[in-house]
């Protein structure tokens, strides 16, 4: 399954990519993510459990970063495996200056899915993948201004991870989003 | 004959246990201090196995083992190669790759077995299931049937240079002489993909080894079980009394349940000699799309030269076919499908290599059509194409190519599935074409309902295809009839039913010659234990060999009965006749004798039978055919789409047929409209949906679509006798025969319902969400 | 985990108190709880209708309902129907229009039918079709059960 | 495909319940018709600790009228609701759309509830409560509340409710006078999941002008999708089948998002969505004008 799209960050270059490069930060990023250590040299490993309404299964394997090109580019390989069935994927990550302090970063990937959940669960999957990457972004945004917000007061950053809830608001809010348009155009 | 029931429209002897829920089927079969057993599957379609970690499944409470390849030992060993060609075939290529029981290095499909757990229950066997913990390298998988033949491309099977399981030519005078007188010729690629038997029942089996009697029972959803019994006995070291295999009912078959042998059918039996218990697996349905075998894939490149009058001066054809993982089936797929790539036309020259090749899929081997239905695809959609670019009507151009009924036997030059050459013995083509055509009133169609539709707004089409399917193919089947002294008739066969009616058309033929009931048989099939030698339910020819093996069995028992009768009725044979259960001389009735008497007398006690007669009103006969039996049909559609949403409905859907003899029309009748169900979903609905990976996408009938009562049109069956001149009862098989012509006939009512999208179909199955890509791309 | 349930159910107006499973489907429960194998299990995810019984009358998947989900209430199962030596009118006609032929699916297109048919005494085809819709039926392409529903139907009526 | 195994609990009444989902949260999952999350645990793929049957709670099986619509108890059976009279009258959009859900085995297990709480983005009740702007009533321990079917549905497989939360009543307010209905869909089978699917309402004025219309999406993205933007072209208008075609477009093209998978491209689904759109307007706007 091919998976590509955009998303502005408001953030200089220097400070998206180093946003990535957090284990921390991407820990939080990562639905349902229980652990994520780094292993080796750009290594991590990670456990996931992923939940989608009642569907939850947990994930553990291997996040590999290469082809570092600081800090413009890099390739990120994931090779995820439990019981639903595996997931493998390899992904080109390209962060370019928008000036005005935001980066743009696109991506571009191939991810494979096995198991139980390509054989039978097929027909959400690529909903799940939107969800999930919109779920990652939306956890990034956030971590990205409090990183702002905790060097500007000297502090350690304090990263929320996403809970089905937090998702949960998020997609709430588009869906409002398009009913109070709605309600607006009508009153006026 | 004085009594007739063969021919008639019996009702089936079957029914009233089916009806009631009191048919054994293998998953009803519940032995004491049974186990049950689950597979543990790859998820991968193509890995190295690094490790394999069962210690936590052995932990679980209620599971009383797991077992990998190595637990196996001596045990382990490939299946047998079921259809090998036969070394004297020349020139012909063959890697022969079968199946193991448990993976022991390479997964080479999706859905293979890694591991088995036997536990107490099947919930816990699933439990333990989820907690072997496989530690895979995975590898990229092979999919692409053309790509996969690259040099350098990913193989399959390693200790093989290629994933080229197979490769033949066959040759028909010559194609390139012809090609040069050809006023026309046109050129095309067609892709013909994957669907599943997905027969009711998933398979399963059960096993019990009794240690006391040194004997080992086996229940198997299996269309071959004395096949099976000859191999397992072979595998297991113990001679074939020692096995015995029954085929109870089985739900549906359709080709799949022949595949022998299955992994689990190699498992089983070791476990329940091993464990010393019964042992019960039953295939759940996601595992049927995982492990069962399937059919169809193939790529084809078809040239066809012709006159410019429409006649097929020759036909060339490339095919390369998927056998999947491995090829325990050989060429039998392939071969029927160059059996009917020149359908029932008379064609001097053919052309044909064939390649098969090994992919990281789940094994290929015959589903309802086994390979016919894609070559008469190929050659009726050519014939649509050149009848276009010439400019001719179609109906014109099948009637000037057909053999004519004096040319039968008509000898093919090429060989076909049996590997003995390809020989048409009967047909009588055109009148049945003809019946098809007047009964669909494709004239009137053509020029009121179609204009009259279209002005409506209405997109409809029409589609009639003629097909011929090779049948009643060999080796032999063998019958045993036998009287009771209650006068009742016993009678056995080699193969079971999945749904053929084989206890009631079979009763027919032997209540004929013995003039009793068909109420009054008892006729048991697939059990080893009632019959020693056969083959088993397949290739649409157990009416056809089994047939005429009961008829063999029958007729020998009457002569029994009529020398026995005459010699205690002091008459001679020529003045008794058999009426209701009676042996009577012709003018005398009060002189006469019942069936059951003469079952007693022809069994003494004391005394002796005389020399050279044998015990019992009993005989066993068996009949092999030289060749196999042509049957012919001819299949319209009219079906009207919406170009918006690509929905599809079939509203006059006409069969004629032509079975030769038909035991029983009611039963004729039934496979007709299922093998059209079928061909229906091949058409438009069932698609088996790989990745590039290798990984199955719609293991679960909610995204496998088999058609529902709502997608059936009413379909009219119309029949045609032209007798196989090689066999007594004169039958001709028609089990897989509906399923043959459908995908051909529906593109051609497509393509003449959507005259302004200048259509052209050379692949299937269809669907919307296709149709839309073929009809939109020109918008793309 | 140590987990047993008391059930009490009545199965073809016979009643049962069985301990069972919680996670025990119904279709199980019947088979090989009960010995009612007339019940047939055909997919585990509620498509192709072979499982089919009557609870409280109405057709429902029992590979769709854990068996505690039954208590105290009424099942019936093909073998409620009828016996070889006293079928239903609507097994009868099945047998006279050979609607079956392995007749694996037939006992949930029964179960299906028996109430529809008092509902729908004289159908037309296409409500036959959609009637059956919910089991799936690879043998006959249904052809001849719309015509044993018919046949029935005159035969009940 | 046996199911993981489980804790079984049958409650007889709603405080039982709402203790059970307090006790255990997002460990307990509700087992009301089953008839999607049986399939989902035969498969492995849903293996929740603990079940909590709402199957034996009577009380929560009504239908009645409320002001005007209709409130329906969150147990109500699709087959109930598909012969009730009073849905037929004051809900006909709901009446039409029941015979269309799955077949008759799942519909006269599944209920209204258990349907609406699974929020499976192809589900037609999902679409048509959402364009009937249904009211969903929530109770936990804390009290009950009332959530707008638009804040209801926030994703695949997922509503706004809290593990403790349980739904026990769906309100279907109904619709003004000179309102006009459709659900058009496209399925493989007529009970697959719909490939693509609209559920359209339109109001008139005495005048024949458009004062209100709706369309919610099914199968087009990861919840009922609204396209209000296309309805906007047509409040205010008198409509006419250049607006109904320019709707249409406007809603394919900008509006849904729907997602690929082996039945459907997300191209195809556009493509569905237009021409079905414009069939379902078409005949909203006849019902509505039939209502005058």
């Amino acid at each position: 399954m091919k998976v590509e799209g955009e998303h502005l960050f408001n953030g200089n270059q220097q400070q998206v990519w180093d946003l990535f490069r957090d284990t921390e930060v991407m820990a939080a990023a990562l639905p349902g993510t229980k652990k994520m250590e780094l292993v080796g040299e750009n290594t991590y490993e990670a456990v996931m459990n992923v939940r989608v309404g009642p569907v939850a299964g947990e994930f553990s394997g291997q996040l590999v970063i290469s082809n570092e090109d600081h800090p413009n580019s890099y390739t990120m390989t994931v090779d995820g495996r439990g019981k639903p069935g595996f997931l493998k994927g390899v992904g080109d990550v390209v962060l370019t200056n928008q000036g005005a302090n935001q980066t743009l970063m696109g991506y571009t990937g191939e991810v494979q899915i096995g198991g139980k959940l390509a054989a039978v669960g097929q027909r959400l999957i690529d909903t799940v993948a939107k969800s999930i990457i919109n779920q990652a972004f939306e956890t990034l945004d956030n971590a990205l201004e409090e990183r702002g917000k905790a060097e500007a007061e000297g502090r350690k950053a304090d990263y929320q991870q996403s809970s089905e809830g937090d998702y949960a608001a998020t997609v709430a809010k588009d869906l409002i989003k398009n009913v109070l348009k709605r309600k607006d155009s009508e009153e006026s | 004959m004085t009594y007739k029931v063969i021919g008639k429209r019996v009702r089936r002897v079957e029914d009233p246990r089916l009806l009631t829920g009191g048919a054994l089927f293998v998953g009803d079969v519940n032995l004491p201090d049974m186990l049950h057993a689950a597979f543990v599957r790859s998820d991968y379609a193509h890995a190295k196995i690094i490790s394999i970690d069962t210690s936590s499944a052995k932990e679980i409470p209620g599971v009383v083992g797991v077992y990998t390849a190595e637990d196996m030992g001596e045990a382990w060993e490939p299946g047998p190669p079921l259809v090998s060609p036969p070394p004297s075939l020349e020139g012909v290529t063959f890697n022969s790759c079968r199946q193991v029981p448990l993976v022991k290095d390479k997964v080479k499909h999706a859905g293979e077995i890694i591991a088995v757990v036997v536990a107490e229950s099947r919930y816990i066997a699933e439990d333990a299931v989820e907690e072997v913990y496989v530690d895979y390298e995975p590898l990229p998988a092979v999919t692409d049937l053309e790509k996969c033949l690259e040099p350098g491309h990913t193989l399959v099977h390693d200790e093989l240079d290629s994933n080229l399981a197979a490769h033949l030519v066959q040759n028909k005078g010559d194609y390139e002489a012809a090609k040069k007188e050809a006023d026309l010729v046109i050129k095309r690629k067609f892709k013909l993909d994957r669907g599943a038997a997905a027969a009711m029942e998933n398979r399963g089996i059960v096993v019990d080894w009794d240690q006391k009697n040194q004997h080992l029972m086996v229940w198997d959803a299996t269309q071959s079980p004395i096949p099976i019994r000859n191999g397992l006995a072979g595998r297991l070291g113990l001679r074939t009394h020692q096995v015995r295999v029954v085929a109870p009912f089985v739900g549906g078959g359709f080709g799949p349940k022949i595949m022998m042998f299955y992994a689990e059918e190699m498992v089983l039996p070791w476990l329940t000699m091993k464990l010393n218990r019964p042992v019960k697996w039953i295939e759940d349905r996601k595992e049927n799309f995982y492990a069962t075998t399937q059919e169809r894939e193939q790529v084809q490149e078809v040239e066809m030269a012709l006159s410019k009058e429409g006649r097929i001066l020759g036909i060339r054809q490339n095919i390369i076919h998927d056998t999947g993982a491995y090829d325990p089936y050989g060429l039998t797929i392939p071969l029927n499908t160059q059996s009917h790539s020149m359908g029932p036309y008379d064609i001097k020259n053919y052309s044909s290599e064939l390649s098969v090749v090994f992919t990281n899929k789940i094994i290929t081997t015959p589903v309802r059509g086994a390979g016919r239905p894609q070559g008469i695809y190929i050659v009726e959609r050519m014939l649509d194409i050149a009848c276009r670019e010439l400019e001719l009507d179609s109906r014109d151009v099948r009637r000037l190519n057909f053999i004519k009924p004096d040319q039968f036997p008509y000898d093919h030059e090429i060989i076909d599935q049996a590997f003995t050459n390809l020989v048409f013995d009967s047909g009588n083509y055109q009148p049945a074409y003809d019946k098809a055509i007047e009964k669909i009133e494709y004239d009137k169609f053509i020029n009121e309902d179609q204009p009259r539709l279209r002005a409506e707004g209405k997109y409809v089409g029409i589609g009639v295809v003629p097909f011929i399917e090779t049948t009643g193919v060999g080796p032999y089947e063998g019958a045993r009839v036998a009287i009771e002294p209650s006068g009742k008739i016993s009678a056995a066969t080699g193969v079971g039913t999945q749904g053929q009616s084989h206890m009631t058309s079979f009763a027919q033929i032997i209540a004929e010659q013995l003039s009793v009931e068909v109420e009054d048989i008892s006729l048991v099939s697939g059990d080893t234990a009632e019959i020693h030698w056969g083959t088993g339910t397949f290739a649409s020819r157990g009416a056809v060999v089994a047939g005429n093996a009961v008829l063999a069995a029958a007729s020998d028992v009457r002569k029994k009965v009529l020398k026995l009768a005459s010699k205690i009725l002091e008459t001679p044979e020529d003045e008794l006749e058999l009426e209701g259960g009676q042996v009577r001389v012709a003018d005398i009735p009060d002189k006469s004798i019942s069936l059951g008497e003469l079952a007693v007398l022809a069994n003494p006690f004391r005394g002796a039978v005389e020399p050279g007669t044998e015990p019992g009103l009993e005989s066993t006969k068996y009949f092999g055919p030289a060749y196999g039996a042509t049957a012919f049909g001819v299949h319209g559609m009219i079906l009207e789409v919406d170009p918006e949403t690509m929905m599809i409905k079939i509203h006059k859907y006409v069969t004629v047929e032509d079975c030769g003899t038909m035991l029983n029309p009611l039963v004729v009748e039934g496979q007709i409209h299922g093998g059209v169900s079928m061909g229906i979903g091949n058409a438009y609905y069932e698609k088996l949906h790989f990745d590039e990976n290798g990984q199955l996408q719609n293991a679960s009938l909610a995204d496998y679509l088999i058609v529902g009562a709502t997608e059936m049109p009413h379909i009219e069956v119309y029949h045609q006798n032209t007798p196989a001149p090689n066999n007594k009862l004169g039958t001709k098989g028609v089990g897989e025969a509906g399923a043959i012509p459908v995908p051909a006939a529906f593109a051609q009512a497509l393509e003449n319902a959507l005259p302004n999208y200048d259509l052209e179909i050379t692949e299937t199955p269809l669907s919307p969400n296709r149709l839309f890509e073929l009809l939109y791309r020109q918008e793309d | 985990m140590d987990n047993t349930y008391e059930l009490n159910v009545t199965v073809n107006g016979t009643s049962y108190q069985e301990t069972v499973d919680p996670r025990t489907l119904l279709s199980d429960f019947l088979r090989d709880g009960l010995g009612l194998t007339g019940t047939h299990v055909g997919c585990e995810h509620g498509v192709c209708g072979a499982c089919t019984v009557l609870l409280n009358g109405e057709p429902v998947r029992s590979c769709l309902i854990f068996a505690p989900q039954v208590q105290g209430q009424e099942i019936m199962t093909v073998e409620g129907l009828g016996t070889v030596d006293d079928m239903h009118p609507l097994q009868e006609a099945f047998r006279e229009a050979h609607a079956l032929q392995c007749g694996f699916c037939t006992p949930g297109i029964l179960t299906t039918l028996l109430p529809w048919l008092e509902e729908n005494p004289n159908p037309t085809e296409d409500e036959i079709r959609e009637a059956i819709s919910g089991n799936l039926c690879r043998c006959t392409g249904y052809q001849h059960i719309i015509d044993a529903v018919k046949l029935a139907a005159e035969q009940m009526n | 495909m046996k199911p993981a195994p489980f804790k079984y609990y049958a409650p007889h009444s709603i405080p039982e319940v709402l203790d059970l989902l307090n006790e255990h949260g997002y460990d307990a999952k509700i087992l009301a018709g089953g008839q999607s999350l049986v399939p989902m645990m035969n498969f492995r793929l849903v293996q929740p600790a603990v079940l909590v049957d709402i199957n034996f709670i009577p009380e929560l099986s009504y239908i009645e009228t409320h002001d005007k619509g209709v409130r329906l108890g969150a147990m109500v059976r699709h087959s109930q609701a598909e012969k009730d009279t009073l849905i037929k009258e004051h809900a006909p959009l709901i009446h039409e759309t029941m015979p269309q859900i799955a077949t008759v085995q799942i519909r006269n297990r599944g209920t209204i509830g258990g349907s609406l709480a699974h929020a499976d983005p192809s589900a037609e009740l999902v679409v048509v409560s959402t364009a009937l702007e249904a009211q969903f009533k929530i109770q936990n321990q804390k009290g009950e509340r009332l959530i707008p079917a638009s804040e209801f549905f926030v994703g695949l497989l997922m509503t706004s409710m809290e593990p403790e939360d349980l739904l026990v009543e769906v309100q279907i307010p109904p619709l003004p006078s000179g309102s006009g209905w459709s659900l058009k869909e496209v399925a493989r089978r007529p009970h697959d999941f719909a490939l693509m699917g609209v559920a359209a309402i339109l109001t008139l004025d005495k005048k024949e002008i458009c004062t209100e219309a709706r369309m919610v999406y099914l199968s087009a993205g990861d919840g009922p999708i609204s396209a209000p933007e296309a309805a906007n072209m047509l409040i205010g208008n008198k409509i006419t089948n250049e607006l109904i075609t320019a709707a249409a477009d406007k809603a394919a093209a900008d509006e849904i998002d729907p997602g690929s998978d082996i039945h459907a491209t997300a191209e195809f689904r556009r493509h569905l969505a237009n021409v079905l759109t414009r069939r379902a307007l078409e005949e909203a706007l006849q019902r509505a004008k039939d209502e005058k």
